[in-house]
């Protein structure tokens, strides 16, 4: 039972950095693989205003820092290279995710920080000791991604972000702003990156200039797997992908090879279904 | 067609300038135009690892800085050179070349066991002596010019399987190690090696090095009154704040000479943990008194408490070691120029530890003396760290 | 040999419940121009599509030279005779002209060179090699695009595009060749230029020729017969002539 | 300048390596010691260039992006290594153990790559980047997690070193033999297909191209030679480890092959050369303290190259500036814009393979598989 909580609350975070990629990929058709550094960004910003004492201080902070910082990316590296091939903004995504982590070790030193944020003990629940943490995360995933869904399909600007990705083209003929369309994707993205960031220290209170790789992977895995471009994708695919981490760590024979059984099924997964589980794709006219 | 002259051109010069970079004077001449004892070191500065890189660097200049200030060995400078690794054992053919091509005279090896295994065999091949601090790898000091100052894996795991054959006899016990590491894969098999058979042994393990969720390893082991924990302190770390409740209040964590350190992390309040907290390591950075206090006021001073660990210590008493047995080999009238050959210190630096060299008053030991294999022999200490609540 | 070079039985497609073509036979005899006309939306390129193997008819099946072709893939289905141009131009724009048509000819028999032969550049590639550039220069002087044999197939002007489309795809020796608006885009002189080439292309090469096109003048002068098509059923077939002249023709052309 | 009907500018590249290794061949052979450093240089450089060229063929000629070339290079490595460690006792460390360790390595990644290459023919650009990125994780995983007497375990596999003063000039021989393969295959007819298959699918399959048999092709060659490369690394390091083939090394062997020009096999060994070079000599230069600034400067030249070798805004500049304008007043005749070197991709076209063209949608229904998946139909 534990075990099931904890892969869901895994997957609420996976499902939070996969709902990043999956907007700025499906809008500004680029793979930015910086996504995971600016969760450790968060995280180290929750550090820093911790020494206030005030937790709901450092959340704010977080997230604001990383809305910024996501868009100073936007404008700096990507803007610049919008037109240009979509292998040369993955190199610079790559180059600003090695920025990122040699700058915080830089000002942030190599040592890894603790920082407790919320003291949450864990509770019983259904005959199972589980994290408080665990449930908190699990929550507000659920309502991020439902008011996030309702914003995309209900809001004008979530009408005009679809338009953009249909066709960027046609988007602006119709008078849509696309560049503000796109900087508030990335701008939504990296909220949820910050809150992403906060989810881990809530589970583990600790801050590494490295600890934005492997998640940013994972998630990129996760997006994939639902379908990149497809939101309730990246929310099924990191949930998926939560769990079956979540169990396989369960089993000491398997434990050291959980990495290679999750990228295994998703190839199993894309063979079956080439677009993922929701993957909406433009049919290229004949 | 001009052009892809000129490409020609380019290419030829790019290979050839690899070729020029490297061409210094010829093998032994390294060390021709030395002004002071090169030691050269390579460890993670930067990464997941660089605490204990950094701890490293920043101890063994300190030694050679308090060496130069008494004198240095009549009147010649000590100079430390630190180079990058990242942990990674292809970096090491470079900064093992750019090392001894720099005149490196003596070396401390390297910091982590991974990249260890590299710089031994090309240390062998030019017989450039090194005196590793932390690199705890059995299989580290088997070559003639290779000395640990730490134990080796082996030790460590074999010492904590008799304390827990003598007091655990029969009981179940929790194991919690990190898979994919050379430390503390080394340490658990030796313990399971020389664990008898009436113990039984829950295992779980974890392989990233940023995981930051053991939950599901925390619940397989949540009725263990004694685990085992040969892991580095941050890891051990999280997975005590996290198991707080779940763990028994009485159980009892035991850690090796990587738990060093673990209740100076910033932010990681120990007492806050209800179980007990004991380590096997010939350093405690929590020390009251002798070598070890002193050594922890000057490091603190010098560089703060964040990279305080028993890595430090024993770099630092390298550091002394080497001087130590340099100072005797020319009291026995050996002659130590200042341009003296890598190889040719490390067949007088070998003489004197093959010979019962034995180093008195260290931070990690009261004397201690290596074995003709290059393992350690010095007193293992347990300490506390803390008691149950 | 069959009597008809192309013969389609009940050919039809359905993208989940849109029928896109339903029952089209069609007849075509060796040596043919044949129209296939209908307004836009009629399904004219889906059945391109179809014949051509990039979708998978969901009814009825079609005949090249008396063989049955379903199933194939369109790498296949090219080698056994059918060659195509696209609606909207798909040239390799980073190779130059005549290596676009040297890839069209890499499959013909007297063309065969094993990869490993190529690799150690044993005699028999550079053979090939020679072989096909030859090749590849007529079929250009034909179209009169040799002058441009070294530039890259991008940055030709439009005319220039489409005529090297349709080379590239005489190039592959077909049987049947499935022109797509060959002449959309072009002025009245191309057109006519091209309605020659068209022509001659025909008798130098013993060709039946397949198109779709809406410029009426372009399809009487050149056409021996045709099929309309509307919403993707048969509307009239049979000679140029008597088929433009059908009541219903008009009303779908022109509606009302 | 045509020495008879072959044109010389095709074979620059091997003059300039085959110069090369002859000088150093001879100077070795005549006693002359290089230093370390010169000689560990020389074979991470011949390991990168094998890299470069063999990823170019996929990224750059078959226009696919493969994120998991260090997955081949691993399987090579440590296949190769176990094999010259078991053979070590008996038949020593000589040239024929290298030979079978080549063949061993290049064997087991070619039978990688025909894996891989399977998907390849149904997926396209993000999803099978997504693919081969996660080959290279399973095959890292696999290895790390082996049990000792196998593969070393997490310590890593122990294989013999080569002599170090003659394992580069095998490396320089690898190098020309790599360079031999790939531009012969690119230079001939199924070069000329695999090129077609990049710029436009669907044409290559309507004029009768195999595309199946091609992707195959590319996959396994370009896996074969990466796995020579891992066996050029196993014989130059004491101890193979997994750690170091994870998806960071791909990515900058990837990195090398973009900065060199889509396509341009000369372009992928002077970037690879060069890169290499950078990684060995910065760290000599930033020791001690600053260690941390070599991250740094390694991501800040990145960005600034990319950016400044395609930003659609900087175009003018670019030209203006470029490496043939400053070469025009060298050249009497003009170059004739159109007659670039024909199978480069040139970076603002970008091979229709790479292009994302997945929308964002919020609806739950599954697009209905059998209108984008039909066996050879459309993207």
């Amino acid at each position: 039972m534990t075990t099931a909580i904890n892969g869901l609350s895994l997957g609420g975070i996976y499902a939070m950095i996969a709902l990043g990629y999956t907007m700025v990929y499906g809008i500004a058709k680029m793979l930015n693989f910086a996504h995971g550094d600016v969760i450790m960004i968060g995280g180290y910003m929750i550090y820093v205003t911790m020494a206030t004492g005030n937790p709901l201080l450092a959340i704010a902070v977080a997230v604001l820092s990383c809305v910024i910082l996501g868009v100073t990316i936007e404008k700096v590296a990507y803007k610049p290279l919008r037109g240009a091939s979509p292998l040369a903004v993955l190199i610079t995504a790559i180059g600003i995710s090695y920025l990122l982590q040699s700058l915080a070790q830089i000002i942030f030193g190599s040592a890894a920080k603790m920082v407790t944020v919320y003291e949450l003990g864990s509770i019983q629940f259904l005959g199972a000791t589980v994290q408080l943490s665990a449930l908190v995360t699990l929550g507000v995933t659920v309502v991020v991604m439902a008011a996030l869904t309702l914003f995309v399909k209900f809001t004008r600007v979530g009408r005009a972000m679809i338009a953009v990705s249909e066709d960027r083209g046609a988007a602006q003929l119709m008078g849509i702003n696309v560049n503000g369309i796109i900087t508030l994707t990335f701008a939504i993205g990296s909220a949820l990156a910050a809150l992403a960031g906060l989810f881990y220290l809530l589970k583990a209170p600790n801050v590494s200039s490295t600890m934005g790789a492997m998640p940013g992977i994972k998630a990129f895995t996760a997006a994939v797997i639902g379908g990149i471009g497809s939101i309730p994708g990246a929310m099924l695919g990191g949930i998926l992908l939560g769990i079956v981490e979540s169990v396989s760590y369960k089993f000491a024979a398997i434990a050291p090879y959980t990495d290679a059984i999750e990228f295994s099924i998703l190839i199993i997964i894309l063979l079956v279904r080439p677009n993922g589980f929701l993957g909406k794709k433009r049919r290229e006219k004949v | 067609m001009k052009l892809t002259k000129l490409t020609a051109i380019v290419m030829a010069l790019v290979l050839c300038l690899g070729l020029f970079a490297g061409c210094s004077s010829g093998d032994a001449g390294y060390t021709a135009d030395n002004t002071e004892f090169v030691i050269g070191v390579s460890g993670p500065l930067t990464g997941g690892a660089a605490m204990y890189g950094q701890a490293v660097k920043n101890s063994a200049q300190m030694a050679v800085d308090e060496i130069n200030a008494a004198g240095g060995l009549n009147g010649i400078k000590f100079k430390l050179v630190a180079m990058d690794d990242m942990h990674d054992a292809t970096k090491i053919s470079t900064n093992y070349s750019s090392l001894l091509e720099g005149g490196m005279q003596v070396s401390l090896g390297t910091v982590t066991t991974a990249p260890g295994l590299e710089f031994k065999n090309l240390s062998a091949d030019d017989n450039v002596f090194f005196l590793t601090p932390s690199a705890s790898g059995d299989d580290i000091p088997t070559n003639p010019n290779g000395y640990q100052m730490c134990f080796a894996d082996g030790n460590q795991g074999k010492v904590a399987a008799q304390f827990v054959n003598e007091n655990l006899a029969g009981q179940t016990i929790g194991v919690f190690y990190k898979a994919d590491e050379a430390y503390s894969k080394g340490i658990y098999d030796q313990f399971k090696a020389n664990l008898d058979d009436s113990i039984t042994v829950v295992e779980t393990s974890f392989t990233d090095a940023n995981a930051t969720d053991f939950a599901t390893q925390i619940d397989t082991l949540k009725d263990c009154g004694f685990i085992f924990m040969p892991t580095y302190y941050t890891p051990a770390s999280i997975f005590m704040t996290q198991a707080k409740d779940i763990i028994a209040a009485d159980a009892v964590y035991y850690g090796c000479d990587g738990f060093d350190g673990i209740d100076s992390i910033e932010g990681f309040d120990i007492t806050s943990i209800p179980q007990a907290v004991t380590m096997l390591s010939h350093f405690n950075s929590k020390a009251t008194d002798g070598k070890a206090k002193e050594f922890i006021d000057k490091y603190v001073a010098a560089y703060g408490k964040d990279t305080l660990n028993q890595f430090g210590a024993s770099a630092y008493d390298c550091v002394y070691a080497i001087y130590g047995a340099m100072k005797k080999a020319i009291d026995e009238g050996k002659d130590i120029p200042v341009t003296i050959s890598a190889s040719d210190l490390c067949d007088i630096l070998k003489e004197q530890f093959e010979g019962g060299y034995t180093f008195t008053n260290g931070v990690t030991g009261d004397s201690i003396s290596w074995d003709k294999s290059g393992y350690v022999n010095k007193s293992a200490i347990q300490y506390v760290i803390k008691e149950a609540n | 040999m069959a009597e008809y070079i192309l013969e389609t039985k009940g050919l039809g497609i359905s993208f989940g419940g849109l029928k896109a073509a339903q029952d089209v036979d069609i007849k075509i005899r060796k040596r043919q121009i044949y129209g296939l006309i209908g307004p836009n939306g009629a399904g004219k390129t889906t059945i391109f599509n179809l014949l051509t193997c990039v979708y998978k008819p969901t009814a009825g099946t079609f005949y090249l030279d008396g063989e049955e072709m379903k199933g194939l893939t369109p790498d296949k289905i090219n080698r056994k005779g059918i060659a195509r141009t696209f609606q909207n131009i798909r040239l390799f724009n980073n190779m130059t002209v005549i290596r676009n048509v040297m890839v069209g000819l890499q499959h013909r028999p007297e063309f065969k060179c094993s990869v490993i032969e190529s690799l150690l550049r044993l005699p028999r590639h550079f053979k090939v090699e020679k072989a096909m550039r030859a090749k590849a220069k007529e079929l250009l002087r034909i179209f009169d695009l040799e002058q441009d044999r070294n530039d890259l197939a991008c940055n030709l002007p439009y005319g220039k595009q489409r005529k090297l489309e349709i080379a590239r795809a005489l190039a592959t020796d077909p049987k049947l060749l499935l022109l797509d608006e060959p002449a959309a885009g072009m002025n009245p002189h191309e057109t006519e230029d091209l309605a020659h080439t068209i022509r001659k292309i025909r008798d130098g090469f013993d060709l039946t020729i397949l198109l779709i096109e809406h410029d009426m003048g372009f399809v009487s002068d050149l056409c021996d017969e045709i099929t309309v098509l509307n919403f993707g059923t048969v509307l009239a077939q049979g000679d140029t002539k008597t088929a433009l002249q059908d009541p219903e023709v008009i009303k779908a052309y022109i509606g009302g | 300048m045509k020495l008879g009907k072959i044109k010389v500018k095709h074979y620059v590249n091997y003059a300039a390596i085959g110069a090369l290794t002859l000088v150093m061949g001879i100077m070795t052979l005549a006693g002359n010691k290089f230093d370390n450093s010169t000689l560990f240089l020389m074979e991470k450089m011949s390991i990168s260039i094998i890299l470069a060229v063999s990823l170019s063929l996929v990224v750059g000629f078959l226009g696919e992006l493969s994120l998991g070339h260090a997955g081949f290079m691993c399987v090579g490595a440590y296949l190769s290594g176990k094999v010259a460690s078991l053979l070590e006792p008996t038949m020593g460390n000589g040239p024929l153990t290298l030979l079978i360790a080549l063949l061993v390595g290049a064997g087991a990644a070619a039978a990688c790559g025909i894996v891989i290459g399977i998907p390849a023919l149904r997926l396209r650009g993000d999803y099978l980047a997504i693919v081969t990125l996660a080959f290279g994780e399973i095959v890292k995983s696999l290895f790390q997690n082996s049990s000792d007497e196998t593969f070393g375990g997490s310590l890593g596999l122990s294989t013999p070193r080569y002599d170090k003063n003659y394992l580069f000039l095998y490396g320089f021989i690898l190098v020309l033999i790599t360079l031999f393969v790939v531009q012969n295959l690119m230079r001939s007819k199924h070069g000329r297909a695999i090129t077609a298959i990049r710029d436009n699918e669907i044409a290559a399959r309507a004029t009768g191209t195999n595309v199946t048999k091609y992707k195959l092709l590319a996959f396994t060659l370009s896996a074969a030679f990466a796995g020579i490369a891992g066996v050029l690394y196993s014989y130059s390091n004491y101890t193979v480890q997994s750690m170091k083939f994870g998806y960071n090394y791909s990515i900058e062997i990837l990195v090398m092959v973009v900065l060199g020009g889509m396509g341009n096999i000369n372009g992928a060994i002077i970037s690879a050369a060069l890169i290499t070079y950078l990684n060995t000599q910065l760290p000599t230069i930033l020791t001690g303290d600053l260690a941390v600034l070599q991250n740094l400067l390694y991501a800040i030249i990145l960005i600034v190259i990319v950016i400044y070798n395609n930003a659609p805004a900087l175009k003018g500049f670019r030209d203006k500036y470029n490496f043939k304008a400053l070469t025009r007043k060298l050249r009497k005749k003009e170059v004739d814009p159109a007659h670039v070197k024909d199978d480069e991709a040139k970076w603002d076209v970008v091979p229709t393979k790479i292009d994302m063209d997945e929308i964002l949608s919020v609806d739950m229904t599954p697009q209905d598989p059998n209108i984008t998946w039909k066996r050879g139909g459309d993207k």
